[in-house]
């Protein structure tokens, strides 16, 4: 192909009279709407829904598809995202019609199928953080995250013992204090020392009767592990107050070591990171959230139990926090998560963090000579650059930008806030050496143009379907809708 | 492993370059006591073929409204997906791509959620919407969040007509924020009682939800409903809508007085899916956009003023504003969002409103079919696609599932006051012979 | 997307010790090959296959397929190709495990579904082509023509009256002289009028005992009906000889007018024509042959008969021209042809035959400003223009290769043969209007262009993936495969 | 109709821009008598839902290996495709294309199809392949062809022991262009039958062609093959291979002196299908490439000396040498040819060569549980995954269909010399478990 074809918002396309789909004859005779609703019928059609042929509508979004870049075209190397392959096969099973066109209300007498496999995706991911109990309903990180601290909250409120503070390292993602303060905490910050990790002292002073819980990211945001977390959790569980994980970083971890094994009472997994399945250009996800036994009561209802080897739904959970969303959670995406772990096996998982871990290695090595680190310690699945040392008075964005020309997606910036100008890099297991030395050529090319004609640089991207975009005025005068 | 590209001679390579000699070596910084000992208690590695089958074992293992027609609404209603939607989904463009964060490389993402923003405002009668959140009962729980910043009020009435699952969502987001949740009851005809509302409204109330259709598949009076909301510190009024395709053919809430509406849009080209993946939205005035929660997609220039989009109000949401966020989500249901916005242009204003005018045929059809059996509606109040009766509920699922259909929902498991009720959705899929045939077993039924 | 991302040979990426599939374990003991085959063993591995993972694997075919244009990006107005949308509903169907994975030997009472698709399938074309019989064997057009002409020669051998000669008009497209040739014929190539068509006193003059048969694209590659088709059925009759009806044009006459009422005696169709099913980049096709009663005898083998409600093969065919494949036909892409015309019915092919002409002539009444016609006289479902007049030197060739930096597929160059610097083109019915206007108004661009600044439309394209490819650099050294 | 763009209202105005005033009037070049009256005689349109329904009903009035373990081979063997194949043929930009005409716009399909060309050139241990013929059969017949324009010879020897459809289309093609077919006969151990080979080489010989593995699954002593092949206009030797994937495991025909390989290469990722489509090919020597039948693409720079394939060799085609050309081939099996690519990439030299030998293990099994139930092979000859056996072969077929399994292929029904003969196939997706069961079945019987 050429460059991508200009396209025009579906309304501009509209052209009354023409039928993209077909509805069947009804069978029945048709009702008459005004008799059956009175005046609550309709008085107008949705005005700006077009009428367009299929073929219109097939090219369109065609269309606006090759204005995007994906996983499939290359490195994706968002920090913390985990942008690994997702699997084909996986696409292929959630489609089949005994998953797709389940009601989610049927008996379950009629969905053993599907239960089986949640059960099963329910011990697979407690073997896998160490933890004793499991649900599925949450459906992504965050919701996983909010899920995951109602528990403590009900858990300690049960105890008679409920606490109003929830410690948060500042190298935290911001969804941490987010879901903390939606359920109910005040947010503590808490500074990270000059390793990147807890300061232990300054944890050890804060530790009084207030304090519910810690979240923290392990490894945290920087790809660092945090190295006292064992004792983070004694110290936690000695001031009676909780240990939450974020879990979005498992990929670092499969069968390496274990947050159950460590004294972490409750975390969350991302299915659309560490598990495989796909983005979706922002979703749909699942963060199923694994808890030790004693937070088991408070898990959201309803709970899946196995009598007399058939499987049920258990709603007589008297001390559920209740539900957090509407069914069981997201099962299409939970389907997917479990052809990945029985594809991988065991020893597959362990592999795959650990190649993980190797391919931020080896991209922090190759771009150690080009770009500055934020910390310096030892990393895992991802690595952290500032902007410091970028000639030519280039950002951060501006190197981002320049990434896009030379056919990347770039990684996170300005994220974690604790780097500045922070360049947060996650190639993942599944970017071949070839891809990440292509990747660090670019930085390297890139650099030298910082150096020789930062303007370009700055002006950046050149060959991308839009330059850059400004984003102050869309945020200073929004339009959030097509108007005609 | 075919997922993990590294050969043992790249791996080599790979740990030279790194300076280290083995893997192993890489994870010094976990402390060796916190090392996993053995294995994984997981079993073993199953290849592609045997795989597959396992999952085909496991989907057949499920009887679908693919042998049975389904009469199961409740939230999740059966309809059909144009070929074209799944396939245009499955590009790798769209699914293995992340959220649109930087927008040069994203531009087919964002035009969509921006197309997918000006149809669900539209669809509403509201000016703006947000990008998608995670479903139905979320949406109805972030509403409340939402609504209680703009007003300051604590008190949120819900209607109790209003789908359970979305009521239970509601207390659990709300439970440790100091909010009140009220019931309002439903009448004989099973709309909102007005005047229990009237009495119910308190300056501290925020926010009165009421579904649209409600749970009983009752068609609101929502121009009644808003005229009894009056007063200085007035709530603002929510419509909770868990059948999007209504709105096709009932008034929007919008031009009823609502000041925003939330629900599930998953009846737009999504499959049933056994609850999920589905897709929430909250769509609003103007004037509240910037309480919105979840992303948003704004339209903008580039460099050569050309036109483009961008996620915008971005300090809303918690990378940036953190605790003070609008709210917590952040992944949401981007691919969701994107096949109904394929759904929507399909379909287009007359073949969604054709669509929804066949069901609401086909659910006045069934009714009349059990009136003729003598199984009377529960309700007086109009309804779209779902309609509920009073018949012996605990048997009537059982047999209907012999007769190979898909029962409804037995109402009794939620309102103890209805017990015997019974919830029958018909939409475009079931066969007018199929209606017969449930009419024809709930009427035998004692 | 930025531009394409350049993507190496599969050889060039080969990396040893990469797996790209997964193998089941063997469940039997294992064979030694050189014990069971002795010294037909494979001696050394198929040296260029190349070593890739799953993601390699994936990413190489993505980004190859980022080279290419195709219709669902827009017009593809290759005339006589009948580039029209391929339908999505047709993929899915053909897809279900109960057609894909029919093995073509099983018993008949196993296949009953697909012998049933393939009877209703026969029976619609009969329909539409107004002829008695049918087979779905023929792979493509070309089979088609070549299983039509030998239904011919075995037909009027079984006469006892071999003939030597088949008439082609000089407008053919080149299948046809070489299909007649490979079933034994000698060519004689006639003249067309100056209005495009047969010039009948010549035919009749023509008219000797040699002739076996005519062959007539109809409407003809240069989209003019024949419009004294059924004269010259009876001149060709009235000689003893048939006529071979080209259907590859079919798709400007469904529900109009009948090849079986002028009078044909055979023809074929090609269902990846006028049938929607998808081109696939060069195939798969199907080619149904569908003739007069008098042919049906000669048919190949096995036809599909029904005893007693059932479907079954009919082997006892014993004056069958025999097989022309291997097994039933392309069966998959016939899936595709009946979900194709079961959709549209009577009605909707009738209106897709319509629907095509008046794009094409809207197509021609908009060029006519542009470019020089090569016929005059009217025409229904493509038109053909000359390269007379092009400004600046600029050659048919050029204007095409310039179309593709507008981002449109060039239309059908050089062919036929008797307009010069040919220019074919066939919208087919289900292009929107504004993207014809599109067309036209690239046209105009480029007519302007070619006026302005000659140079650079004879150096396009400027902006594909690649720039003008010499071509008679590969065929002059040939190099075929990729050589380490 | 939703294919069909055109409104009511583009209709008018294209009528305008055209002049006329109506569409029949665009059909005035149409004699009137040649009109067709009324309507087709075809049922109306179906809408998408129902006909969907119709189609999953069709198929699931097949029963297909699927459900049943398959032993059925002879020419269509029954092998797993990983899943990214068809989701990669998905791509648009791949199935909607055409034939690549304008190289600049096609680089994808054609660097596939030069990636093509040089696998099947390494598997066959030729020099050059073409683009894809449309199938097994029909590439016997072109390789026939290709031979006598080669050689001028116009007799072809073919081996009683190809696959009989494969020698009826051969018939078929050379019916009327004055060949002589004639049969080489097959000795006890299923070879082909040497002296007899020897005997019937005379100077008009263009061609023997041999089964490698043949119908029986015997697989040819090829060099021995070649070595009778002597004197002065000795005839090339073509392999004709209809189960490509024992390419992996049998030294290839080049290797053994052959002079050109044709056959079939659905194995490599494409699905049974009923029969089709499939995917036939030629590879043979560099000399012999100007007379190759079909695509072949090559590779040349660009403008600006980037490197870029196009087609080429193509004064060999009809389109440009009508009546000379060497073949009348055109659309051929383009996304097949794709699908193999990228089955043989996926599967790499290694994996093809595992999954060959599973396959051989498996018939190797199977052979010796029938052995163990008296049921002896029919040939002495080595075999890949197939392998003729004794039985009452009319009974076979009914029996393991009642145990659920596909059985084999009577070859009685081609060969009145073989009858009870019955060929059984076993690829990796028969289980050892079906494998016994089979055995049982069939030692069964009287
Ligand atoms: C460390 C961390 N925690 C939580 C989240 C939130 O996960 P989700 O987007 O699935 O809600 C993210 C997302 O990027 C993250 O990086
Ligand atoms: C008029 C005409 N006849 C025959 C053919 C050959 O058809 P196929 O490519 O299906 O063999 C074509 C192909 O373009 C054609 O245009």
């Amino acid at each position: 192909m050429s460059r991508p074809i200009e396209e025009k918002l579906l309304f501009e396309k509209d052209h009354p009279g023409r039928v993209g789909a077909s509805v069947p004859p009804c069978d029945v005779p048709e009702a008459d709407p005004r008799k059956v609703l009175g005046d609550m019928v309709r008085a107008s059609a949705p005005a700006l829904l077009p009428e367009m042929s299929e073929v219109d509508v097939v090219r369109h979004f065609t269309r606006l598809s090759t204005y995007n870049y994906a996983v499939d075209f290359g490195l994706y190397p968002l920090g913390s995202c985990t942008m690994k392959y997702n699997p084909k096969i996986n696409e292929e099973v959630a489609r089949l019609e005994g998953f797709a066109r389940l009601h989610p209300l049927q008996p379950e007498s009629t969905t053993q199928g599907a239960l089986e496999l949640m059960g099963t995706l329910q011990h697979a991911l407690c073997a896998i953080t160490g933890m004793d109990a499991c649900t599925l309903q949450p459906a992504a990180g965050a919701h996983g995250e909010f899920t995951g601290v109602q528990l403590i909250r009900a858990y300690l409120e049960d105890q008679g013992d409920a606490r109003k503070v929830m410690l948060i390292p500042d190298s935290a993602h911001g969804t941490n204090p987010a879901s903390a303060h939606f359920a109910g905490y005040a947010i503590e910050q808490i500074q990270s020392g000059p390793d990147g990790c807890v300061d232990l002292e300054a944890l050890k002073a804060r530790m009084r009767p207030d304090v519910a819980a810690i979240m923290l990211t392990v490894p945290n945001t920087l790809g660092i592990f945090e190295k006292n977390i064992a004792q983070i959790c004694r110290i936690l569980h000695a001031n009676g107050s909780q240990v939450y994980v974020d879990g979005a970083n498992l990929n670092a971890l499969m069968g390496i070591t274990r947050p159950g094994d460590w004294g972490a009472d409750v975390m969350h997994i991302n299915l659309h990171k560490t598990f495989s399945t796909p983005h979706g250009g922002g979703g749909p996800g699942a963060g199923p959230v694994a808890c030790k036994s004693h937070l088991e009561p408070y898990l959201p209802r309803p709970v899946l139990a196995k009598k007399e080897g058939r499987y049920l739904w258990d709603l007589e959970r008297p001390k559920s926090i209740g539900k957090v969303l509407g069914f069981h959670g997201n099962f299409l995406v939970l389907v997917r998560a479990l052809c990945y772990i029985e594809t991988m096996g065991a020893e597959g998982l362990k592999r795959a963090s650990e190649l993980a871990v190797l391919n931020a290695n080896y991209m922090r090595a190759k771009l150690k000579p080009l770009l500055e680190l934020g910390f310096d310690g030892p990393t895992l699945h991802e690595v952290v650059f500032c902007d410091k040392g970028l000639p030519g008075g280039v950002t951060t964005l501006d190197l981002a930008k320049r990434l896009i020309d030379y056919g990347f997606h770039p990684p996170t910036v300005y994220f974690p806030l604790i780097v500045h100008g922070a360049l947060m890099i996650e190639p993942t297991e599944t970017e071949p050496r070839e891809e990440m030395d292509r990747f660090v050529d670019a930085v390297a090319a890139i650099v030298k143009e910082a150096e020789e004609t930062p303007a370009f640089v700055k002006a950046a991207p050149h060959n991308a379907y839009r330059r850059r975009l400004d984003e102050v005025a869309a945020a200073r005068n929004p339009r959030l809708t097509f108007k005609p | 492993m075919r997922y993990l590209p590294a050969s043992e001679e790249d791996i080599r390579q790979m740990l030279g370059a790194v300076g280290v000699q083995s893997v192993s070596d890489l994870f010094a910084s976990i402390p060796e006591d916190l090392r996993l000992k053995g294995p994984l208690d997981l079993p073993e590695a199953v290849a592609e073929p045997v795989l597959r089958e396992r999952f085909v074992t496991r989907s057949v293992r499920n009887s679908s409204p693919t042998c049975r027609p389904c009469f199961l609404g409740a939230g999740a209603y059966d309809h059909y997906a144009p070929a074209p939607i799944d396939q245009l989904l499955m590009r790798a463009e769209f699914y293995t791509a992340y959220t649109p964060y930087q927008p040069e490389m994203a531009q087919g993402t964002l035009q969509a959620i921006f197309e997918f923003q000006t149809m669900m405002a539209d669809l509403t009668g509201m000016d703006v919407s947000n990008a998608s959140l995670y479903d139905g009962a979320s949406s109805v729980a972030e509403a409340a969040l939402m609504a209680h910043r703009i007003h300051k009020g604590k008190t949120v009435l819900v209607a109790r007509s209003v789908h359970p699952a979305y009521r239970e969502v509601l207390r659990t987001y709300t439970k440790h924020l100091g909010f009140t949740i009220t019931e309002v009851p439903f009448g004989a005809d099973g709309r909102l009682d007005l005047a229990a509302l009237k009495a119910a409204v308190t300056p501290d109330v925020c926010l009165l939800l009421a579904g649209q259709p409600n749970f009983f598949g009752v068609v609101e009076d929502l121009k009644a409903v808003a005229g009894a909301l009056a007063g200085d510190k007035k709530p603002l009024l929510g419509a909770v809508v868990a059948e999007a395709l209504s709105l096709a053919l009932i008034e929007p809430p919008g031009a009823c007085g609502a000041d925003l509406v939330c629900g599930e849009a998953r009846s737009f080209g999504l499959p049933l899916g056994y609850g999920g993946p589905y897709l929430g939205f909250i769509s609003t005035r103007q004037a509240n956009m910037r309480q919105l929660p979840g992303r948003i997609v704004g339209e903008t220039v580039d460099a050569e003023n050309r036109r483009g989009f961008v996620l915008t109000l971005t300090t809303r949401e918690q990378h940036i504003r953190r605790e003070k966020a609008t709210s917590n989500i952040c992944s949401n249901e981007g691919l969701c969002m994107l096949a109904a916005t394929i759904y929507l242009a399909t379909m287009g204003r007359k073949g969604l409103r054709d669509l929804a005018l066949q069901n609401l045929s086909k659910a006045e059809y069934l009714k009349e079919a059990l009136k003729a059996k003598g199984i009377k509606p529960l309700f007086s109040g109009p309804t779209f696609n779902e309609f509920a009766v009073k018949v012996p509920a605990e048997k009537a699922t059982d047999a209907a599932y012999k007769a190979d259909l898909l029962g409804g929902y037995d109402l009794g498991k939620d309102y103890p006051e209805l017990a015997g009720g019974y919830l029958l959705c018909a939409t475009e899929r079931v066969s007018k012979l199929a209606c017969d045939r449930l009419a024809a077993v709930l009427g035998g039924l004692s």
